[in-house]
This record gives C-alpha cells, sequence and structure tokens, in this order.
C-alpha cells in the first residue's frame, strides 16, 4: 500500500494548483471551480489520514470520512451561493470578469 | 440515540432564531411587508435573548453550565456571553434595517430569515466544541453574509462586495478545511478536549502535521476576524455592502469568528509549539498597524469605520493572547462595547447616506453639531467610545485587553495598542471637528426613523452605561468555570 | 506505487486542466476526470462509500449546476490583458513554496501504514454502513447543521435570482391597500414608507385613483413581452422589469428626460435612442390593442 | 457625614452645575448661569474650607470615601473613591478658590456672549474633572479626571469654534495631551503588574517597603513623568500650551493658574515617595524641569502677545514646580503651584481686563501707557509682576526661593544639582526681565493705541476688579505660609508633609549660607528688574527698534519648537488629509507617483496594498499561508 505522506503531498499539489487558478483566473466561475479543487484536495487529506488513523479503532478512523461527507456539502452550498452572486451580477454586467470588481479601493 | 446527549436547552437561543428564520421564510411567501419581517425578526432575538439569560442565569446560580452532543455545542460562560454580543448586533442591525430597506429599495422577503441564520451561525461557531461544528456555524453565517453584501442588485459596489467577500471567504474557508484535516491528521480527532489531549500525551509524535494544521486553521479564522495580511477584504466589503449589513456583519461575523479564535487558543493552541504564538503576535502587530495608518488616510466615514473594525481585530487580538487566563472575558467584554458603539455609529451613518450609501464623505458632516445635534451627539459619542476615551465602554474594553495582555506577558504589544490608539484619536476626533467646527456647506438630509432612533438610542444608553458601570456585565461573565475548565482542559 | 503514480498523474493533469484551459465548458469536463479520478483514489484508501458519493453528488450533481450556469449565460473563454502581469508568476512561484512546504511537513510527519487487517477491521471498505454509523453518531449535530447550511443556501440563492417577482408583488400589494382605503391612504403610504429624504421624488400627494392602480397592477402581473422590441435581450428586459417597465406603452410614453435618466442607471449608453425603442413600442403597442 | 466628607461634594455640585447649564442654560436669562456656576464652585469651596479646617484637629492623616466599585478583573481591581488628606485639600482649595474668583470674573468678561451658558457648564465640567483629578484615591480615578481635564480643555480652547485656528488649537492641545497620557495609560498598568494594586495609598507604601525592584520602579516613574509632561506643559510636550490662548481669556486663566497644567506636579507630588525611590526618575524630573524653565522664559523674550507672555512665563514656572519635586521636594513644589496660582491668575485676569478695554487688542506693541486709563488693573498686575519677578516679601519670592534652596541642598538628585541651580538662578534673571517688559510695555511709557482701542478704553466693571484685588491680596499674603524654615516657622511643609512622606533627605548648610543663597536670588530678581528697566523704561527699546536678529526670531517662534513638531504631530492628520484628497482625483488614473513626502509614502504603500483587486488580496493571503508551511516545514515550529 502506498503510504500516507505520499497522498498528502498529492493533494497539496492538488490544493496549491486550486490555489493558483484562484489567482490567474479572471473568470468568477473559473475560480469557483478551482475553490472546489481545494476542497476536493482536503477531502483526499482527510480519507488518508482516516486510513492511516485505522491503529486507533473504527470510530476514530470513519469520523475521518464522515467529515468529506460534511464538506462535501459544503461546497455544495457554496456552490449554489457563489453561483447566485455570479447569475445576480452577470444580469447587470454581462461579464463574469472579477477584475472589473475593483472599484472599491485604498 | 446512539448515546449521545442532546440537552434542547443548550442551545435554545440558536434554536428559537432557526425556527424563526423557517417562519419568516415561509411568511414570505405570503406576506411581503419587510416591516412585519423585521418585528417578528425581533420578536425572535428578544425571545433568544431571555433564553440565554435564562442560561446564564443559572448557569450563575449553579457554577455549571450546559453542553449537548457530547461536548461539541457548549453553552459555557464565554459562548452565552458571546451570544449576547451576537443578539445585541442583530437587534440593532435589524433596528436599523427596519426603515433603511424600504428607502433604499432593497426591502425583500429574504432579509430577515438571512439575517437570523446568519446569527444562528455565529452563536453555533461560538459554542462549537469541535472544529467541523465550527466550520459548519462558520459557513451557515458567511454564506447569508455573502448574499448579504451584494443584496443592492445593480449597485455596483454592493455587487463588488458580495462577489469579493464571497471569492474571498471561499478561498480562506478552503484553508481552513485542510487545516482542519491536518490536525485530524495529526490527533485523530476534531474536537477540541481531544485534540488538546493527544496533543498533549506522551510520545506525540506528528508535531509537523499538528504545527501546519493550527497555521491554516488560524488562517482561515485570522481572515474572518480580519488580521492583516488577511484582512483586505474587510475595508472594501465592509464599504460596499448596505449600511444596515455592514453594521450586522462588523458586530456578528467579528464576535464569532473571535469567539471561536479564543475557544481554540484557550483549548488547544497553547499545546502547540510556540510559533503559533509568534505568528499571532506577529499578525496583530500587523494588524494594528495597519488598520490604523489606513484608517488615518480614509475621507469618508465608513470607509473609516471599516479600517477602524480592522484597527479593532487587532485589540481583541490581544485579548487572544492571553486567551487561557482573562483574556476571553476581556473578548467579551470589549466585544459588548464595541457592538454597541460600532453598530450605532453605522446606524447614524444610515441616515446620513442617500438611498444608495453615497455620501458619507466627512465634508457632508460639516455642522451636523447645528442641524441634527442629536445624531451629531450621538455620533459624537460613538466615535469617542471608540477612540477609548474615558467613562465611556470604549475606554474599558481597552483597559481591560492592555491588562489582560500585559498580565499574560506581552508588554510590548500592550504598548503598542496604546501607542496605535493614539493615532486612533486623531481620526476619531476629524469628523467630531467636522460636525462642530465647520459651517456646512451641504445641506443636511432629514431622514428621519423611529426604529433607526431607538437603535441609537440604545447604543447611546449601553455606552455610557457600560462605561459607567463596568462592573455589573463584567461580573455576569465572569462568574462560573467554563466548561472546557470544568472538563480539565 | 504505480497505480497510485498513474492516478496521481491523471489527477495533476485534470487539475491543471482546470485552472488552465481557456474555455469555461472544458475547464469544468477537466474538473470532473479530475474528480472522478479522485473517487478511483477513495476506493484505493478504502473509502468506497465516499467514492460513489463523490461520483452522484460531485461530478454528478456539483458539476452539472457549474454547467448550467456556464451555458445559461454563455461565458466565454477569452481573457483581456491583466492589469497584474506580476500575479501570475507570483502565484506560481508562491504555490512552489506553499506545496514544498505541505509535502516536506507530511515526509517529516511520515509515519508507517497500519498492516492491511487493522486498516480492514476499522474500516470495513468504509461502505455506507460503516461511514453512516459515524454520521449518526459522532457528526449528528454536524449533520443537523448542513441542513441548516443548505437551507441558507437555499434561501441565499433565491433571494439573489427570484428577486423581482417577488417585490414586484410586494409593491403591488401595498398600492392595492393604499387604493382600498383611500381616506387612509397617504397616512397609511406615509407610515409604510416613512418620510422621504428630500432628494428622492415625494410620493404623489393625491392618493392615486383606483383605476391608475389596477391599470399599474395590470402592468406588473401581465407584462408584455418587450424582447419583441429590437434591441432588447432577457437580460434587458429583466433590467426594465427591475425598474417597473413591463409594457409597451410604459416605453412609448417615455420622456426624452426619462430616458435620459433611464439610460444612466441602466448603463445603455444611448441604445434607448439608437435604436428607436421608443417608436417601435409604440407601434407594438397599436399592434396589441387590435 | 462629617466636615472633612463634605468636601467629596465638591465636584458633584459642580458637576451638577454644568449639567443644569448644560441641559436647561437656554432656557436661563444671561447672568443666571453664571451665578449658578459660581455659586456651585463656590460651595466647593466651603466645603474645602470646612474641610481644611477639620483636618486640622484630626489624628489620622487622611480620610477615605468609598464611591463604587468600577470594574473587578483578575487583580485589576478598579474601586473608584475619594482621599481627603491635606494635600487634596490644599489643592481643592486652590481650585474652587481661585476657580470661584475665575467665575465671578467670567460673568462680567462673557457678558452678551451668545454661547453664556454653555461656557459656564464647560467651565464648571473643567473644575469637577479637576476635583476628581485631585481627591482620586487611586491612579485609575486619577486619570479619569485627568481625561476630563484634556476633554475639557478642548471644549474651551475650541470655544469660539468659528475661528478656524482656535479648533486647530483645541485639536493640537487635545493630542498633545494624548501622547502624555499613554505615559500614564502604561505607568498605570506597570504599576499594577508591579504593585498589583492602583491604590495610590498602597502603592506608596508598598514601594516604600521595598516591595518591588528599583529599576522597576525608575520605569513606572518615567511614564509618569511623561505623563506629566503632557498635561503640564513641559519639554518636549509643552507646544500644546501657547496655542491653548484660543479661549476665552478667563479660561486660560484657569487653565494655567488652578488647573490642568498643574496636574502634573501634583501626579508627581502624590507619587512622592515612588519618585523618591528612584534617583534616576527625579533626576530626570528635575532636568526636565530645569531645562524647560530656561527655555520657555528665553521664548518669552520677544513674544507680543499679551497672553502668550504669560503662556511661556507658567511652562517656565511649571519647570521650577518640576524642579522642586524632582528634588524630592514635594511640598515645595505643591507651594509654588499654591503661590503661582494667585499671581498667574491675577496676571491672566489683569490683561482679560486690559483685552476687554482694549475691545479685543492682544499687541502689546499697541498698549502702553494705561495705567492712566485703568488704575485698578494697573496696580494689581504690578503687584502680579513683582510676585513672579520673586521680589522680596511678595509671595513668588518665598516660593522660588524654597524651590531654589531646596534644590542646592538635595541629596535625591546627585552632583548635578549645583548646575540646576545656576539653570534656575538665571532663569528668575530672565522671568524677572521679561515680565517687566510684559508691565511696563502695557501700562506705562507712550501712548500707543489706535484710535479705536483709544476711544474704547476704561476701567472694567466691579465684578472683574474685585476679583482682581483679592488675588492680589493672596499674591503677596500666600507667600508668608512657608516662610524659610532655618529662621522661621514654616506651617506649609508640616502640613503637606502629613499626606506625603517620602524618605529624602536635605542637606542642612549653615545659617550663613541659607541667607547667602536668599541674597542671590534677591539679586536675581533685582538684575532681572534693573535690565528690564534699563531695556525698556530708559532706552525705550524695542518697538522703536524693531530689529529681527536670529535670535530675537528663535524667541519669537517659541524656540524653534514647534516647527520641529508641526510636521511631526500636529500636521500629520492634516497633512494627510489634504494630501489625500488630492491623492483622490488621482487614484482613477492609476501609477500616478506624486507627492515625495511621508504622506504620499505612506498612502503609496496602502494603496500599493489596497488595490481593489480580489485576485491580489488572495495573492497576500496565499503568501501569508505558504510563509507559515514552509515555517513549519522547516523545523515544525519547535524552536
Amino acid at each position: 500500500m502506498v503510504p500516507t505522506e505520499y497522498y498528502i503531498a498529492l493533494s497539496s499539489i492538488i490544493f496549491v494548483i486550486g490555489a493558483v487558478g484562484v489567482l490567474t483566473r479572471r473568470s468568477a466561475i473559473m475560480v469557483f471551480l478551482s475553490v472546489e479543487l481545494m476542497l476536493n484536495a482536503a477531502n483526499l487529506a482527510l480519507v488518508a489520514f482516516a486510513r492511516q488513523w485505522s491503529v486507533a479503532g473504527a470510530a476514530t478512523a470513519l469520523n475521518g470520512q464522515a467529515a468529506v461527507f460534511i464538506i462535501l456539502a459544503i461546497a455544495a452550498a457554496e456552490v449554489a451561493v457563489g453561483l447566485g452572486i455570479l447569475v445576480a451580477i452577470f444580469r447587470y454586467r454581462s461579464s463574469t470578469d472579477i477584475d472589473a470588481l475593483s472599484e472599491v479601493r485604498l | 440515540m446512539f448515546g449521545i446527549d442532546v440537552n434542547a436547552a443548550a442551545f435554545a437561543p440558536a434554536l428559537v432564531l432557526l425556527i424563526v428564520a423557517a417562519m419568516a421564510t415561509l411568511w414570505s411567501l405570503f406576506e411581503a411587508d419587510g416591516r412585519f419581517m423585521a418585528m417578528l425578526a425581533l420578536i425572535g432575538v428578544v425571545m433568544s435573548g431571555l433564553f440565554n439569560v435564562q442560561l446564564l442565569l443559572e448557569g450563575n446560580a449553579s457554577g455549571t453550565y450546559l453542553s449537548s452532543f457530547g461536548l461539541k455545542y457548549l453553552a459555557d460562560a464565554p459562548a452565552i456571553g458571546f451570544n449576547f454580543v451576537i443578539l445585541i448586533g442583530t437587534a440593532l442591525a435589524v433596528l436599523i434595517a427596519y426603515d433603511y430597506l424600504g428607502r433604499t429599495d432593497l426591502d425583500h422577503p429574504e432579509y430577515y430569515p438571512l439575517i437570523l441564520l446568519s446569527s444562528c451561525g455565529a452563536m453555533v461557531m461560538a459554542a462549537a466544541g469541535d472544529l467541523i461544528t465550527l466550520i459548519l456555524g462558520l459557513e451557515i453565517m458567511s454564506l447569508a453574509v455573502y448574499v448579504l453584501s451584494a443584496w443592492r442588485q445593480n449597485a455596483r459596489e454592493s455587487e463588488e462586495a458580495g462577489m469579493k467577500y464571497f471569492l474571498l471567504g471561499a478561498f480562506a474557508s478552503a484553508f481552513l478545511i485542510y487545516g482542519i484535516a491536518l490536525m485530524y491528521g495529526a490527533t485523530g480527532s476534531f474536537s477540541y478536549g481531544s485534540i488538546a489531549a493527544a496533543l498533549q500525551a506522551d510520545g506525540f509524535s506528528n508535531v509537523f502535521y499538528a504545527s501546519l494544521g493550527g497555521m491554516m486553521i488560524l488562517a482561515g479564522l485570522g481572515f474572518k476576524v480580519a488580521f492583516a495580511p488577511f484582512h483586505q477584504w474587510a475595508p472594501d466589503v465592509y464599504t460596499g455592502a448596505p449600511t444596515s449589513v455592514t453594521a450586522f456583519m462588523s458586530v456578528v461575523v467579528k464576535a464569532a469568528a473571535f469567539a471561536a479564535l479564543l475557544r481554540i487558543a484557550s483549548s488547544f493552541f497553547t499545546e502547540l509549539p510556540p510559533v503559533l504564538n509568534q505568528v499571532l503576535v506577529v499578525l496583530i502587530v500587523l494588524t494594528l498597524v495597519i488598520g490604523n495608518l489606513g484608517a488615518l488616510l480614509q475621507q469618508g466615514l465608513k470607509r473609516m469605520l471599516a479600517y477602524s473594525a480592522v484597527a479593532h481585530a487587532g485589540y481583541l487580538g490581544l485579548a487572544v493572547l492571553a486567551a487561557g487566563t482573562t483574556g476571553t472575558k476581556a473578548a467579551v467584554w470589549y466585544l459588548t462595547a464595541y457592538a454597541l458603539m460600532n453598530a450605532g455609529a453605522f446606524a447614524v451613518l444610515s441616515l446620513m447616506t442617500d438611498r444608495n450609501d453615497h455620501g458619507d464623505a466627512l465634508e457632508r458632516f460639516a455642522g451636523l453639531g447645528r442641524t441634527r445635534p442629536g445624531l451629531a451627539a450621538a455620533l459624537s459619542i460613538f466615535l469617542l467610545s471608540l477612540a477609548g476615551i474615558p467613562l465611556l465602554a470604549g475606554f474599558v474594553g481597552k483597559i481591560l485587553v492592555f491588562q489582560a495582555a500585559i498580565s499574560a506577558g506581552y508588554v510590548g504589544l500592550a504598548v503598542l495598542g496604546i501607542l496605535t490608539s493614539i493615532v486612533a484619536v486623531v481620526y476619531y476626533i476629524r469628523p467630531i471637528a467636522y460636525m462642530y467646527f465647520r459651517d456646512s456647506e451641504y445641506k443636511a438630509p432629514e431622514i428621519k426613523s423611529r426604529a433607526t432612533s431607538i437603535a441609537i438610542g440604545l447604543a447611546v444608553i449601553g455606552t455610557i452605561g457600560l462605561g459607567i458601570f463596568p462592573g455589573w456585565w463584567y461580573g455576569l461573565i465572569n462568574a462560573g468555570k467554563s466548561i472546557m475548565a470544568m472538563a480539565g482542559l | 506505487m504505480l497505480g497510485f503514480l498513474l492516478l496521481s498523474a491523471v489527477m495533476i493533469v485534470g487539475a491543471v486542466g482546470v485552472i488552465s484551459l481557456k474555455q469555461p465548458v472544458h475547464a469544468a469536463l477537466s474538473l470532473v476526470g479530475t474528480l472522478l479520478t479522485l473517487a478511483v483514489t477513495y476506493v484505493t484508501l478504502e473509502a468506497h462509500f465516499l467514492a460513489a458519493v463523490q461520483v452522484i453528488v460531485y461530478a454528478g450533481a456539483i458539476m452539472v449546476l457549474f454547467l448550467f450556469v456556464i451555458m445559461l449565460l454563455n461565458i466565454q473563454g477569452g481573457q483581456q490583458a491583466s492589469d497584474m502581469k506580476w500575479l501570475r508568476p507570483a502565484a506560481y512561484g508562491v504555490a512552489v513554496l506553499a506545496a514544498a512546504g505541505i509535502a516536506i511537513t507530511a515526509f517529516r510527519n511520515a509515519a508507517p501504514l497500519p498492516d492491511a487487517a487493522t486498516i480492514n477491521a476499522a474500516l470495513q471498505g468504509g461502505g455506507a454502513e460503516q461511514v453512516a454509523d459515524a454520521l449518526f453518531s459522532e457528526f449528528v449535530l454536524p449533520f443537523q447543521l448542513v441542513g441548516i447550511l443548505l437551507l441558507t443556501g437555499i434561501i441565499g440563492a433565491t433571494s439573489l435570482v427570484q428577486r423581482k417577482a417577488m417585490t414586484i408583488y410586494g409593491e403591488a400589494q401595498k398600492k392595492v391597500v393604499a387604493a382600498a382605503k383611500p381616506a387612509k391612504a397617504k397616512a397609511s403610504v406615509a407610515v409604510l414608507e416613512g418620510p422621504e429624504p428630500a432628494h428622492i421624488a415625494p410620493a404623489p400627494a393625491e392618493p392615486q385613483a383606483q383605476e391608475d392602480i389596477e391599470q399599474e397592477l395590470k402592468d406588473i402581473l401581465e407584462p408584455d413581452d418587450l424582447k419583441l422590441i429590437k434591441g432588447i435581450g432577457p437580460i434587458l428586459e429583466g433590467l426594465l422589469h427591475e425598474h417597473g417597465i413591463t409594457t409597451f406603452e410604459q416605453i412609448a410614453a417615455l420622456t426624452p428626460e426619462e430616458i435620459e435618466e433611464l439610460d444612466e442607471k441602466l448603463d445603455f449608453r444611448g441604445r434607448i435612442e439608437r435604436e428607436d425603442w421608443v417608436s417601435q413600442a409604440k407601434l407594438l403597442a397599436e399592434g396589441k390593442k387590435q | 457625614m462629617s466636615a472633612v466628607e463634605l468636601a467629596a461634594l465638591a465636584p458633584a455640585l459642580a458637576l451638577l452645575g454644568a449639567l443644569i447649564n448644560g441641559l436647561f442654560g437656554r432656557a436661563l436669562k444671561e447672568p443666571l448661569p453664571g451665578y449658578l456656576a459660581s455659586a456651585t464652585v463656590g460651595l466647593g469651596f466651603l466645603f474645602s474650607l470646612f474641610a481644611f479646617f477639620a483636618l486640622q484637629s484630626m489624628e489620622e492623616p487622611s480620610v477615605h470615601i468609598a464611591l463604587w466599585d468600577y470594574l473587578k478583573a483578575g487583580n485589576f481591581d478598579l474601586s473608584l473613591g475619594f482621599t481627603i488628606d491635606t494635600l487634596s485639600v490644599t489643592m481643592m482649595l486652590i481650585i474652587t478658590g481661585v476657580g470661584f474668583l475665575i467665575h465671578l470674573y467670567s460673568i462680567a468678561y462673557m457678558h452678551g456672549d451668545s454661547g453664556f451658558s454653555r461656557y459656564f457648564s464647560f467651565l464648571n465640567l473643567f473644575v469637577a474633572a479637576m476635583l476628581i483629578l485631585v481627591l482620586a484615591d487611586s491612579f485609575f480615578l486619577m486619570f479619569i479626571g485627568w481625561e476630563g481635564v484634556g476633554v475639557c480643555s478642548y471644549l474651551l480652547i475650541s470655544f469660539w469654534y468659528t475661528e478656524r485656528a482656535n479648533a486647530d488649537a483645541a485639536r493640537k492641545a487635545f493630542i498633545t495631551n494624548r501622547v502624555g497620557d499613554v505615559g500614564f495609560l502604561l505607568a498605570m498598568f506597570l504599576t499594577v503588574f508591579a504593585f498589583g494594586t492602583l491604590n495610590i495609598h498602597e502603592v506608596n507604601e508598598l514601594a516604600l517597603a521595598g516591595a518591588v525592584s528599583g529599576g522597576l520602579i525608575t520605569v513606572i516613574g518615567l511614564f509618569y513623568l511623561l505623563a506629566a509632561t503632557g498635561k503640564s506643559a513641559q519639554l518636549p510636550l509643552q507646544v500644546w500650551l501657547p496655542d491653548a490662548m484660543a479661549g476665552p481669556t478667563p479660561v486660560s486663566a484657569l487653565i494655567h493658574a488652578a488647573t490642568m497644567v498643574t496636574a502634573g506636579v501634583y501626579l508627581i507630588a502624590r507619587a512622592g515617595p515612588l519618585f523618591a525611590l528612584s534617583p534616576v526618575a527625579s533626576t530626570w524630573v528635575a532636568w526636565i524641569g530645569a531645562l524647560t524653565a530656561i527655555i520657555a522664559a528665553f521664548a518669552a523674550f520677544a513674544q507680543t502677545d499679551i497672553k502668550k507672555i504669560l503662556a511661556f512665563s507658567t511652562i517656565s514656572q511649571l519647570g521650577y514646580m518640576f524642579v522642586a519635586v524632582g528634588a524630592g521636594a514635594y511640598w515645595v513644589g505643591i507651594f509654588h503651584v499654591f503661590t503661582h496660582a494667585f499671581f498667574k491668575a491675577l496676571l491672566f485676569l489683569g490683561s482679560g481686563s486690559v483685552i476687554h478695554a482694549l475691545g479685543g487688542e492682544q499687541d502689546i506693541r499697541k498698549m502702553g501707557g494705561l495705567h492712566k486709563h485703568m488704575k485698578v488693573t494697573s496696580f494689581t498686575s504690578l503687584i502680579a509682576t513683582l510676585a513672579i519677578a520673586g521680589v522680596p516679601f511678595f509671595a513668588g519670592f518665598f516660593s522660588k526661593d524654597a524651590i531654589l534652596a531646596h534644590v542646592f541642598n538635595s541629596e535625591l538628585i546627585g552632583g548635578s544639582k549645583y548646575l540646576l541651580y545656576v539653570l534656575l538662578l538665571v532663569t528668575a534673571v530672565m522671568t524677572a526681565f521679561y515680565m517687566f517688559r510684559w508691565y511696563f510695555q502695557i501700562f506705562r511709557g507712550e501712548e500707543r493705541l489706535s484710535e479705536e482701542a483709544r476711544a474704547h478704553v476704561h476701567e472694567s466693571p466691579a465684578l472683574m476688579t474685585v476679583p482682581l484685588m483679592i488675588l492680589a491680596f493672596f499674591s503677596v499674603a500666600a507667600g508668608y505660609f512657608g516662610l524659610p524654615e532655618f529662621a522661621f516657622p514654616n506651617v506649609f511643609s508640616h502640613w503637606i508633609e502629613r499626606s506625603v512622606e517620602a524618605p529624602v533627605s536635605f542637606g542642612h548648610p549653615s545659617v550663613g549660607l541659607e541667607w547667602f543663597l536668599i541674597l542671590l536670588s534677591v539679586a536675581a530678581a533685582a538684575l532681572g528688574l534693573g535690565i528690564g528697566y534699563w531695556v525698556y523704561a530708559m532706552r525705550k527699546g524695542e518697538p522703536a527698534r524693531g530689529d529681527t536678529g536670529a535670535l530675537r526670531n528663535l524667541s519669537a517662534s517659541g524656540a524653534g519648537f514647534d516647527a520641529l513638531y508641526r510636521p511631526l504631530f500636529i500636521r500629520s492628520s492634516e497633512g494627510l488629509a489634504s494630501g489625500l484628497s488630492s491623492l483622490d482625483s488621482n487614484v482613477v488614473n492609476k501609477g500616478v507617483s506624486q507627492g515625495a513626502g511621508s504622506v504620499g509614502l505612506l498612502a503609496n504603500v496602502v494603496r500599493w496594498l489596497q488595490t481593489g483587486y480580489a485576485r491580489q488580496y488572495a495573492l497576500f493571503m496565499f503568501i501569508g499561508v505558504a510563509i507559515l508551511a514552509l515555517v513549519v516545514a522547516l523545523n515544525g515550529g519547535l524552536s
């Protein structure tokens, strides 16, 4: 079996790719997709850790997997609201460019 | 059920808010009158407050506090205290919104359900005894506030505020969640108690995971409380959001995030390697400096208050450093005062700006002392209190957090806090000088609102009352031990 | 190990695709690929139920929502030049550092994996029953809170997207109330609205006549298809509705000042005059009567 | 309630007066608010007198009155209470006594002002805050009074706020005072940290019992010193006081003579044992006082504003008091506060009378020869001038001489005391000189009045001159409470030392040397007056000559400190504001790098950080997290 740290390394790569996506994409919807990547990276880490914690018994290990379930729901709720805001803005601006949203400053 | 204790009394205040929010949502399908909904929301807040008072009195009388779901939901002294802060913030925000929404064409029926749900999430966050409950509370609170920030559709800055807040908030949540995953990896647990126990155990070897997890949790919560360098959203969002929403989030979101941070800091932060504390110190220093300097540069009152909110996060950060001892009580006290004076200032502002929330430039406040003496006097009191002038609530709050920091050994930071509070006097005094020592160049708006006046009146009474009799409130939130302390944590 | 590397490679390629593909649809599909790979990875980690949920909920529901919005809004790729050219290299640099930091942390904390028997005994493959056990014991409170979270999400999303119908309904109702009690109309409007700020157009001094109100109500409840006017698409129609303009007659009756005001408010940049909506609307209004 | 405890009512009375005048003042007809306010302060004076006599027959040194438990947080016990002892009663007598006369005088002076009742409300509030300050039993309550005095001075200095300069002066005073307050706050926190209490009496006892190390006491003392320099306008925070002349003249009298500026001296005397245990802190106190005394005296030379000369003389005299308390002679410091209160109030009220008579003229170059028009004012002002100049048999002579003698004999401040002595002696010469100039330029010599003023000039009404006469009496009589100890009975020292027992020892030189020292100070006064007479009376100096030497310019600019501080403190806020309004227009076309100064730089930094781009904010967050991750990766945060 592949040791946990490899999975964590993989998850860290996915996580930072997601973060780079947030930083470099200008379309709001692409940023949302990138955030999804970051959340999934965290899920991957949780699942990997859950296997590692099998030593401490079933309850401890399964808690990690159950947490993934919760985070899935968080991601879904976030997407719903995010897309809501996006649609609301798109109606008036016909654009999803987040760099255009930079009029409030200093 | 599955050996889990469910103690409804512990979460009654949050539950009441949830039920009223659900009722209001249903009601909004039939009856769209905003004022009715506002009254409903107020009733909910008051009922929730009554349950909370009962929790407090019972707890203080018996010396023990309730918990539910196996220490996942704690109704201990800090949680009850924060509940009061949240309720004060919510009540004032609802009173501000009462006429404001109609006046500014924002009166859509989901407004109040969202406010109530957000407060409910904030309470969950303050009461959370484990990281999963924490993140859920945080998301419930945040999602509602994201939407409320973007409430004024087709106004560019409100749209901008909503989107910015959402994007950065989701980004920060991702860090927080990753941190929680790492903390689970280190300790095999999500609950504060077990994490602390695991960290203390002999032969604990996952120091690296634990430190990194702690760091990321700190970063995620640091975003919500607006610690520099995670603060940049705050001025923009506070400026762009409708004023009633700004009043709400500058108080409630901040209180809930600090509640979570304080609980984490008092339960397992101290077990983590010392670098975390050092990082926290750096964040606080940055916050104090940037928040105060930023406020100094502002020409608009709303934006100045936004930056001052960042600066206050720095002062509250001092309490976090002393969370284990007197810090938590100091923070509850400070936030109570902050809720009153800050929401009060925004209430005044909501009567000054036009229907698009424009016109908060200081020039527009010139001569207000003569044209609208009541408003000017109230705003002066709030600003002086924010500046920390004695015998007003803000002063006592500052004294308490400085004292907490010094007794925890952070003398240098306290000195910095005191020094930056001089800078703060400069920018808080400026609007007062405009109101009283300048002749008006613009016609002062003649907006009057009974509900907002009530909010301002309550905030003034609270600010002065707490400033003159601080011992009363401190004694109330001081009695009894926290449930975590009883559990030996 | 080889399988893991393969999966990792696919997953990373998919993730890079998400953040680099120009067309949003492509990026979203790339994300679907990544998520499916992740589901497979879950299987290798003894989390079978989560793998299934990953496919059904994530790759299924959430991604469909994304694709739906992308299609609905017809979001195109193509990036304009950025003001912040330095941001991209900076992001790459920071990302490498962050990934290195996390990965090094992981490897410095490397611990031997429990043997297969232990894992199996604890997780039992991570089936639905096992996860449900955790969800309904240790996670009862979070599970309930998820419900509140989703409720918040629903209310929030609806209130953003489905706003105008409710508003207009509310407005109309207020007017009906005002009309029903003409004697008290002024008072009740005043109570409802509060004193108006000086710069906002004052409420009509006289109570509106019953017919006027009925007409207005009818306008609101029975809108014309404004898209028939050349130049008005679904988005602009929505905007006009938002400002209470729902019928051809209303557009036909616009005065030059009102046009200017609308232009400014809705950012039409002179389209109303350029495309001559007013005469178009006049024609259509006459057509409607016949 | 015993007679002593009556004194605790004085601040309450003043507060009541402030409240009534503040709330209902507009409804009252003009002189009424003034008499009401005067009555509350006058009653306070009566109560203080009762306490004064009751204390004399009492065994115990002080009476403590608990007010209420403000806050108890851990070991941070903030219970509020009053201490009535000889020291606080003395201060109360000064505040309410002189304050009462100033109130009476104000009724005439402020006649017809549209803010008549507002003025008296503020004045009462000011007195109340000051009374709280001196009665406080803890540093915390003292701080509340301390801040209250600051706020009230802000209100009073900007009383005629329609003049932009007045509002600016008020803000300058407020912000400079806040700098000192930082010192107070820090000292307070350190006091709790070190002593576990803020009760002044307990702190003093603990300090004397050796509960706290000397180093910590020195640090605490230095922070209290910073606080004192702010309120008492000492180097380096003296800049606000000359500008504070913007307020109505009676307010200046109140600030300079009876209240506010004496707070610093009072604080150090109150915490005497603390300072007595720290020679370092005491030496600092003395040196700051001496330098302030001589620099301010120098700055007074070239001023032409009738009130500004007095302002600098106040700063200079406060320097004397600082040297006294620095030398450990706490009763002497208070003694000079006591005598100074009378003659300085008299000088200011005299100036007020002159300004009133000339219809607002404040430039001494346009005065002269007023003696024949206003005999009472001139005569009383002469007494005050002689008193401040240190002419024998006037009050100032005794207190000043006591300071000089105690500095010379002090064993607290080490070898530097002789240098300090010389500095003070030189200052005495300078004081006599510029005060002579002040008096002579106004009341004697040729008339240089403008036509307008000449038509207007008249002696002031009785309500103004009677207080002048009373003050003049005390400007002579006050000194006889504290005659030189070696030869005469000294009531004042025994009286104050009942409250302040500090282990400071003074050398006892031979009687001959003592007489010689007295002779020296007489000579200093005579020399100063002599030079003044020679320059102004015989040579008809300055006005005709009008030279503009560099030295004179330096003096005229308040020894250059304003120029130095303006960019530092005062301008910072205004500069930022104006810099920003020009920035605002440029924010749109960004990339404009304008303004090299600190303002532009600061704004540029903030602008660079706060671009409004969400992605850039996210980058900063990401950088923060990456740094955290690397810190952990490298050593796990273990070191």
